[in-house]
């Protein structure tokens, strides 16, 4: 699964298939992040103009 | 009728002591399912009846029904957020839900299967991309975080974490990127409801399951994805209909219901089509030249007939497909749910057939059939994800808005 | 606390609009929350990083306080004078008491941990409960000869300086699995130089012979 | 400053979260795997330096060879020894189970005295001294009361030291009541005694044979050294033809060239009808019957009485017709089978059923010894001779006193050697017999049993075990918990064979005289001692006369003093191959009456009133039980993977028993198909058999290869001894079956039973 | 049908196991569970729950007596060079976690049953039952424990298990060709406990890519035969049957014999 492990090999089927796997949970990583910075920045925006 | 802030405004929820009365039903069995997965997970795995030639037994075939079943959420955000039937919206959160819910217990299925479960993280560490199994494994806890994220915002539409500012902000943000959510989840799903057909495609040991394909993929991955596409969303149907008549009241309008069930429809007339012509080259091309005809795997045992073919085909496919491409069959209700149903039921009879009746063909011609029934372990541990959906949904539709359409349908005064 | 939860907002919205501190006042719930939040990182990062080792593994000495470099002076063939390869190509690994008691049957010296060894375990023939620091699981078929003999490798390589000690170090053991924290090393996060001779888990195997072999070998090369 | 429940959960996903930066969870995560993967509970093998040590096999009378390997004081694995001439380096699935007797769960760990009822399980640990002090007062009150004679012993074998210890031990005590278990080779050195004058074993040089014609000898089931046989049927597969001729498809009979399924019990008719076809169509071996045979021709004795030879008994009454109806094997095929074993170069003929624990009949042994004798293969390579044991040391005799002198003279307890059964040795099986029907107290006082398990092995088990209660005084010398220890009063248990020294005679059935010697691989893992210890130490106690007789401090020294110029090669090789024998000195030496072959054996007292009934005949052994009651018979047959002698399963070899003869805790009798069709019986189903000696509980396995009409069950379960892992499975043979003596010999002859299936 | 793999120099390890010549004795099995620490339980008369490294099947030609014949099988597992390529068994790339392998050296398909976690995957996907999985925690009653070999580790609970060829025993001889400063392991040196064992030398077993090994002539008799040829999973286990019947039930039909209605021949274990 990291390239530090034992099984790990540079070669086309880890690359296809851990490539693959990496760029979804970027993805969803980076989507839950956003969401929840943003959620963060709109809930300190929001008390900061005093209004709920 | 009570209005605790908990339960959302304007929709009508049966009384606390009810409720608790339907809870406790389902806790018990529940429980029971607990106490059986507790023995096998102290005792070990000798508590189920398998054995060295049942090595897959009724949790892996619950598990790759459940996940067919729970097709319905990726297929039905597929034609709601990357379609675009907007339709859909209306029973997405459910179909959201259920997914959660099939998969949730996919995954506790297959840590009490396994024999080392505090080793289970070896799927992950140690992966053979080679394996099947692996991508399963992978697609299958990503799309069930994917899941998770798609179910988070439905949770926090509850009045009362609604309230949380924090909460409220990021369900909103949550929505307004979930195409993306669901479009890795679509990808996701392909893939390891393919890999689960995969799993017992690709055994070349294994005449009766072994189908050729596309480069690594033979075509039992298609064939999965594909027929996961058409029952999944007729699942998410008979559910919505049981909770319909369980809560005596309707919660999505029958355009809704008939939209994705038309589409289910015409996906599983294209899948029995494909099927049969997987089934017909198998039986006349891969297993004669493995030795193997096609009545050998249909014979010489107590169970296992060519009928469990025709039901699977004709009785749970075409049929089916039939009532639910033609107008007239979605339109009668009773036809409906009859096709919703049959449906289900010929895609669990696929899981059954190509897990455990390839498990029971004997290979080496000096066996015999090897029959196989579940231990009360098994049963119990397999009834438990039912227990638990039960109550999720029961949970979720008490304290959620998960019909868009409830109040419009069920108007309080 | 619920009292105070209901006394707050009072407060709260007794002072509005006093400007950026007040403001900040009344919406420190939220710097607050950010406060627990990374005092509970730094907290657990602290606990995690600085304490965890120490507890994971227990101390405990050796039965006898060896002198390595001690005896080093006085055999003929360095490691393999005590260390040696058996006939059938197995590595004899700690000698046993026989191998002991051919030079110890009386002291040589004057040293109480000779003394010790003699009266406790030579005179009654027992068996000392030596504690390896490399000592590997029982599914390891680790071939010395493969190494020594066929690679020519040389002992210090991986067991670093042990031939050189003057005393037998504490052993490390982990509570939980009941090895020697030689093989995880004793850094926890695995970095850096490792502190005595090689760390021993199958990647730092593994690292050597992709290096050395140009590949990691088969499951059976050191399992069994 | 407001803390509340918000900045709680937030302190607590900061915990989560700075704790999944830390190593604590990855760590663990690993570190509990590990721990799963070496389980507290899970045994690690220490390591060490190994070492291997040979020895030889003592669980059957095969005699292997072995090597022991060990790591450290740990004895490890058994392996053949490759230089041994028996096994070559190969072993059977018993001697490769060895080390479960030595570590396994039936060990009798101490000496023991009984304190509950016989056979109820309660024991009391006590010391070698009460041991042996009990033994010995016991022994004492006997010659008090003058009577020696009622003291017996059940040795396993009559060969080698521990035997003759044991013997003179009896001796000097005064009683002659020292008794081997039957086995087949009872039949035969009575045979070869009767017909070439000779005593000692009988070997069958099959290695140099060409031909075997075994009828129903389990060849490839446990018969003889076992390995030895599967060694040759390996080695040379193709150059050596066998006959099998049984009524069962057996292992043997599958891996023989030629099966000739027979009516059961009918052996000796067939042996007959191929002798007659050899003599008619004059393919016997001319010179040897014309120069080296008596009794063949037609012949006069010298009261003028004319007697009739084998020649015109089998013509006149063994044709091939009457034989063919007898046996159901077709005359074509009796013909064929004379003509192949006449024209072999190197036949061989051989008697007696499955692995050999039953003597069987006389006239069937003498019947088939014909055959070789006819072909003339008789103490010759690649033929059948009687080896002679290799000589030990002389010991002085024992001088005895009165009180021995009168018990010596009592006539033995089994009634072999008296005016009954005068050829016979030992008669075990009458031993129960003999026992129930006597009045008042029973003749046998005490009983001694050593590497013998009668309680188990003797047919009728329920009269056998009435007969032991009724026995005030029952010792036990056995290393293991078996049927007849569980029901002794004092356990002594022996060294297993790794923890002793034993000379082991010549293999069984093995031409080659070899002595081996069992040594200590390890030091005995619980308080037990030689048996031959034991006994030197009660004959010292025992005082006076009795121990003067034995001048040996112990055991070891004995057995040094009696192997004396062989000694060191043994301690050396583990064996020696006693040189004189491979020039079969006694070939053409018969040591009849007549100095020749007699088919008509002179050693009888007095010439029969009948000659057909002196020479080897054909007299049917007739079954218990009437056909109209139990329409079915009932027989036992043998298999390498279960032992059904003294030495109980050991766990390895009942892990390796087919689901088709054992099934849980229920054994499978074998049925055809046809015979179950008529009884409307299928595969698997229970079932109870019915015998006139006992009932038992069954599954039924249906198999083309038993004869319909005949039912089949294998030897060696129904254990209610031992440990859990083979006590309670399966039945015990010898609880459907009682024994039947053969009116010439007293052996026990009974080969199967008739029987019913109830379907349950 | 009897495919050649791999070039002279790598060794494939594989035995040829003459059923002529097999009697069922079922030392082989015995050897194989005292060398490897196979444990027992009390009842192991469920085959199918029952750890063997080595199985003898008892085949029938299923004739009425008195023509009935019966055939021993002794089957290990297979070792499968697998399909197309080298080093492709069915088990091998179906194990999510990689705990078993084909070592491209020796031909061997090893397990490793302290890195799998116990899914059985490669449990259904081996044709031949070879391998095994440890249902039960094993136990070695009384003093058993003392003979286990310390070359071959215990398995614990929940891990499949299977022949290794007594790999360890390729271990020591190598060790020793080491010491000696060899590069060649004899054939004599590295031989399975079972082929070691069996009394009737039914059991050959050597390197099959070596002209001078035993297995290398034998593998090419008329006798020959791999069980379930067809499907391609290559066994590294030979067979020898002058019984025409014999063959045809190790594989489902013969080479050269048209195709019968139903290839199943109806023979009993």
């Amino acid at each position: 699964m990291f390239p530090f492990s034992f099984e790990w090999a540079w070669d086309i089927p880890h690359l296809v298939f851990h490539g693959a796997l990496w760029y979804v949970l970027s993805i969803v990583g980076l989507g839950l992040t956003y969401c929840i910075i943003k959620s963060a920045v709109d809930t300190f925006r929001e008390e900061d103009n005093g209004h709920h | 009728m009570e209005t605790t802030p908990l339960i959302p405004q304007g929709v009508k929820r049966c009384s606390k002591l009810q409720f608790s009365l339907w809870m406790a039903a389902a806790g018990a069995v529940l429980l029971w399912g607990v106490y059986a997965m507790y023995l096998v997970w102290f005792k070990g795995l000798n508590q189920t009846n398998m054995n060295d030639a049942y090595g897959f037994a009724l949790w892996i075939w619950a598990d790759l029904a459940v996940i067919a079943l729970g097709g319905g959420a990726f297929f039905t955000g597929f034609l709601t957020y990357i379609i675009g039937k907007d339709k859909l919206k209306n029973i997405i959160n459910y179909a959201v839900i259920i997914g959660f819910i099939c998969y949730s217990s996919a995954l506790l299925i297959l840590a009490i299967d396994i024999g080392q479960p505090l080793r289970g993280w070896f799927i992950f560490w140690h992966a053979n991309v080679h394996s099947m199994l692996t991508e399963v494994a992978f697609c299958l806890s990503c799309y069930f975080a994917v899941l998770t994220i798609e179910f988070l915002p439905i949770i926090f539409e509850n009045p009362k974490l609604d309230r949380v500012p924090f909460l409220h902000h990021l369900s909103h943000n949550m929505h307004r990127i979930m195409a993306v959510f669901a479009a890795t989840g679509v990808f996701l799903s392909f893939f390891h409801q393919g890999s689960l057909g995969g799993v017992s495609g690709v055994l070349f040991g294994r005449p009766f399951a072994f189908r050729e394909g596309i480069n690594v993929w033979p075509w039992t991955f298609f064939l999965f994805t594909w027929s996961a596409a058409a029952c999944g969303p007729c699942f998410t149907i008979l559910v919505t209909w049981i909770t319909e008549k369980l809560t005596r009241k309707k919660l999505v309008k029958d355009d809704v219901i008939q939209l994705l069930a038309k589409i289910s429809g015409w996906m599983l007339a294209t899948y029995i089509i494909a099927k049969i012509a997987d089934t017909l080259y198998w039986a006349m091309v891969t297993a004669p030249s493995m030795g193997f005809s096609f009545m050998d795997f249909y014979s010489g045992n107590p169970v296992y007939g060519i009928w469990i073919l025709i039901l699977e085909i004709v009785i749970c496919g075409i049929v089916p497909a039939v009532i639910l491409i033609t107008r007239k069959g979605r339109e009668a209700k009773s036809l409906l749910m009859l096709g919703v149903v049959l449906a289900v039921v010929g895609v669990c009879v696929n899981r059954w057939v190509m897990i455990l009746q390839m498990l029971a063909v004997p290979v080496v011609p000096f066996e015999e059939w090897f029959m196989y029934a579940p231990s009360w372990q098994e049963v119990a541990t397999t009834i438990l994800p039912v227990a638990y959906g039960i109550l999720v949904i029961s949970l979720a539709h008490r304290y959620l808005p998960v019909f868009p359409q409830e109040r419009e349908l069920n108007p309080t005064n | 606390m619920n009292t105070n939860d209901q006394q707050q907002p009072v407060s709260d919205t007794a002072s509005p609009g006093t400007g950026d501190a007040s403001g900040k006042g009344k919406n420190g719930s939220g710097w607050i929350i950010l406060l627990f939040f990374v005092i509970g990182l730094i907290g657990s990062l602290a606990g995690g990083w600085l304490f965890f080792p120490d507890l994971l593994y227990s101390e405990k000495q050796q039965p006898i306080d060896f002198n390595h470099k001690l005896h080093m002076g006085v055999v003929y063939e360095g490691c393999q004078s005590c260390h040696y390869f058996r006939e059938d190509g197995s590595f004899s690994g700690i000698p046993d008491l026989y191998s002991c008691s051919g030079c110890h049957q009386y002291p040589q010296g004057t040293n109480p941990e000779e003394k010790k060894f003699i009266e406790e375990y030579v005179r009654p023939n027992k068996a000392v409960p030596w504690l390896v620091y490399s000592e590997q699981p029982d599914c390891v078929f680790f071939s010395h000869a493969a190494h020594v003999k066929g690679a020519d490798m040389k002992c210090q390589t991986c067991h670093g300086k042990m031939g050189q000690t003057t005393h037998a170090r504490p052993y490390q053991e982990n509570r939980l699995t009941g090895y020697s924290r030689d093989i995880w090393g004793y850094n926890i996060a695995r970095l850096g130089e490792p502190k005595y001779g090689l760390r021993m888990k199958m990647n730092d195997c593994a690292e050597c012979h992709k290096k050395r072999t140009g590949h990691k070998g088969a499951c059976f090369q050191c399992h069994q | 400053m407001k803390i509340d429940r918000r900045s709680f959960i937030s302190l607590g996903v900061g915990v989560v979260a700075g704790t999944t930066l830390t190593p604590v969870p990855w760590k663990l995560m690993d570190d509990i795997s590990i721990w799963t993967q070496n389980w507290p509970w899970t045994p690690v093998p220490k390591e060490g330096a190994d070492t291997y040590k040979t020895s030889v096999c003592t669980l059957c009378p095969g005699g292997c060879g072995i090597q022991v390997r060990k790591i450290m004081d740990r004895a490890v694995k058994i392996d053949g020894l490759p230089e041994h001439p028996i096994n070559r380096g190969t072993l059977c699935p018993l001697g490769l189970s060895g080390l479960q007797f030595l570590y396994g769960p039936s060990r009798v760990k101490a000496p023991m005295k009984r304190v509950g009822k016989r056979g109820e399980g309660k024991w009391q640990e006590i010391s070698w001294d009460e041991a042996v002090s009990a033994v010995t007062k016991k022994l004492k009150e006997l010659r008090e009361k003058e009577k020696p004679h009622s003291v017996a012993w059940v040795a396993g074998t009559d060969k080698g030291t521990v035997p003759r210890l044991i013997g003179r031990f009896l001796t000097a005590y005064g009683s002659p009541n020292f008794i081997r278990p039957p086995s087949v080779h009872d039949a035969y050195e009575l045979a070869v005694y009767l017909m070439q004058g000779q005593e000692g074993a009988v070997g069958f040089d099959i290695e140099n044979a060409d031909h075997v014609l075994s009828f129903g000898t389990g060849l490839l089931q446990g018969w003889g050294a076992p390995v030895r046989m599967l060694n040759i049927y390996g080695e040379q597969h193709d150059s050596r033809k066998i006959v099998q001729i049984e009524t069962r498809l057996s292992d043997t009979a599958a891996k023989a060239d030629q099966w000739v399924p027979i009516n059961p019990g009918t052996e000796g008719a067939l042996a007959l009808g191929i002798a007659h076809v050899m003599i008619k169509e004059s393919l016997y071996d001319q010179s040897f019957i014309n120069q080296s045979v008596f009794g063949f021709e037609d012949w006069t004795d010298d009261h003028g009485t004319r007697h009739i030879g084998f020649k015109t008994l089998v013509r006149e009454d063994y044709s091939p017709e009457t034989v063919a109806e007898k046996t159901g094997v077709p005359k074509a095929t009796i013909e064929k089978l004379a003509r192949r074993f006449a024209r072999a170069d190197k036949p061989i003929a051989i008697s007696g059923r499955g692995e050999g624990l039953l003597p069987g009949s006389l006239s069937e042994c003498m019947a088939v010894h014909s055959l070789n004798a006819l072909v003339g293969n008789i103490n010759k390579p690649g033929g059948v001779s009687v080896t002679s044991e290799p000589e030990y040391a002389k010991w002085p005799e024992v001088n005895i006193d009165m009180t021995a002198s009168r018990g010596m003279q009592q006539p033995r307890v089994d009634g072999a050697g008296g005016s009954k059964y005068p050829n016979a040795r030992y008669l075990l099986h009458r031993l129960p017999e003999v026992i129930n029907s006597a009045k008042g107290e029973s003749p046998v006082q005490a009983l001694f049993v050593s590497d013998a398990n009668p309680l188990y092995t003797l047919p009728n088990t329920k009269a056998t075990k009435a007969a032991f209660d009724r026995i005030p005084f029952l010792v036990s010398f056995s290393s293991f918990m078996d049927e007849t220890a569980s029901h002794s009063d004092y356990i002594l248990p022996n060294h297993v064979f790794l923890e002793r020294y034993e000379d082991v005679p010549t293999p069984s059935a093995s031409v080659q005289p070899i002595i081996g010697l069992a040594k200590p691989v390890v030091r005995p893992v619980y308080n037990t001692r030689h048996v031959g210890d034991v006994v030197l130490q009660v004959a010292k106690s025992l005082g006076s006369f009795v121990e003067k007789a034995f001048p040996w401090k112990d055991y070891q020294g004995y057995l040094k003093s009696a192997l004396k110029d062989y000694w060191d090669q043994l301690e050396e090789k583990g064996f020696v191959k006693v040189k004189n024998a491979k020039d079969f000195p006694w070939a053409n030496r018969f040591n009849t009456a007549t100095g020749k072959f007699e088919f008509y054996p002179s050693a009888r007292n007095q010439p029969s009133k009948n000659d057909k009934k002196a020479l080897p005949n054909f007299s049917p052994v007739p079954i218990e039980g009437k056909p109209e009651q139990y329409p079915l018979v009932l027989m036992p047959y043998d298999a390498m993977r279960l032992t059904s002698g003294d030495v109980g399963n050991p766990p390895f070899m009942t892990k390796t028993i087919d689901d088709t003869v054992l099934k849980g805790q229920t054994v499978f009798v074998e049925i055809n198909p046809a015979t179950a069709r008529k009884i409307g019986a299928s595969e698997g189903e229970r079932a109870t058999v019915a015998t006139p000696r006992g009932r038992a509980k069954v599954r039924l396995h249906l198999f083309e290869g038993i004869a319909p009409g005949v039912i089949a069950m294998p030897k060696g379960f129904g254990h209610t001894a031992y440990s859990k892992y083979l006590a309670g499975k399966g039945v015990n043979f010898n609880d459907l079956i009682g024994p039947i003596s053969d009116p010439l010999s007293g052996l026990n002859t009974a080969w199967g039973i008739r029987a019913k299936i109830d379907r349950a | 049908m009897k495919e050649e793999h791999g070039d002279k120099h790598t060794k494939r390890y594989g035995m040829v196991i003459d059923l002529d010549k097999c009697t069922g004795c079922g030392a082989c099995m015995v050897a194989c569970y005292a060398e490897n620490n196979v444990p027992f339980k009390k009842d192991e008369t469920d085959k199918l729950d029952s750890l063997n490294w080595i199985r003898i099947f008892q085949l029938t030609n299923g004739k009425p007596y008195p023509d009935t014949e019966i055939c021993y099988l002794p089957m290990p597992c297979q070792h499968c060079d697998g399909i197309g390529k080298h080093g492709h068994p069915p088990c091998v790339s179906v194990c999510p976690a990689i705990a078993t392998d084909y070592d491209d050296s020796t031909g061997v398909v090893s397990q490793i049953p302290t890195r799998c976690f116990g899914c059985r995957y490669c449990m259904a996907a081996c044709p031949y039952h070879a391998r095994k999985f440890n249902w039960w925690d094993p136990v070695w009653p009384a003093d058993t424990k003392k003979y286990l070999n310390p070359n071959v580790s215990t398995r614990m609970r929940g891990v499949v298990e299977k022949c290794t060829l007594c790999f360890h025993r390729y271990q020591q001889a190598r060790d020793k060709a080491y010491l000696e400063g060899r590069e060649e392991i004899y054939e004599s040196e590295y031989q399975p406990a079972c082929a070691q064992a069996c009394p009737t030398n039914a059991i050959t077993f050597g390197d099959l890519n070596n002209p001078d090994h035993a297995v290398f002539k034998l593998k090419n008799s008329p006798r020959a035969f791999r069980l379930l040829e067809r499907l391609h999973t290559n066994p590294k286990v030979y067979y020898l049957s002058s019984k025409t019947w014999v063959r045809r039930a190790g594989d489902n039909y013969l080479e050269n014999e048209s195709r019968p209605k139903s290839n199943r021949q109806k023979i009993h274990s």
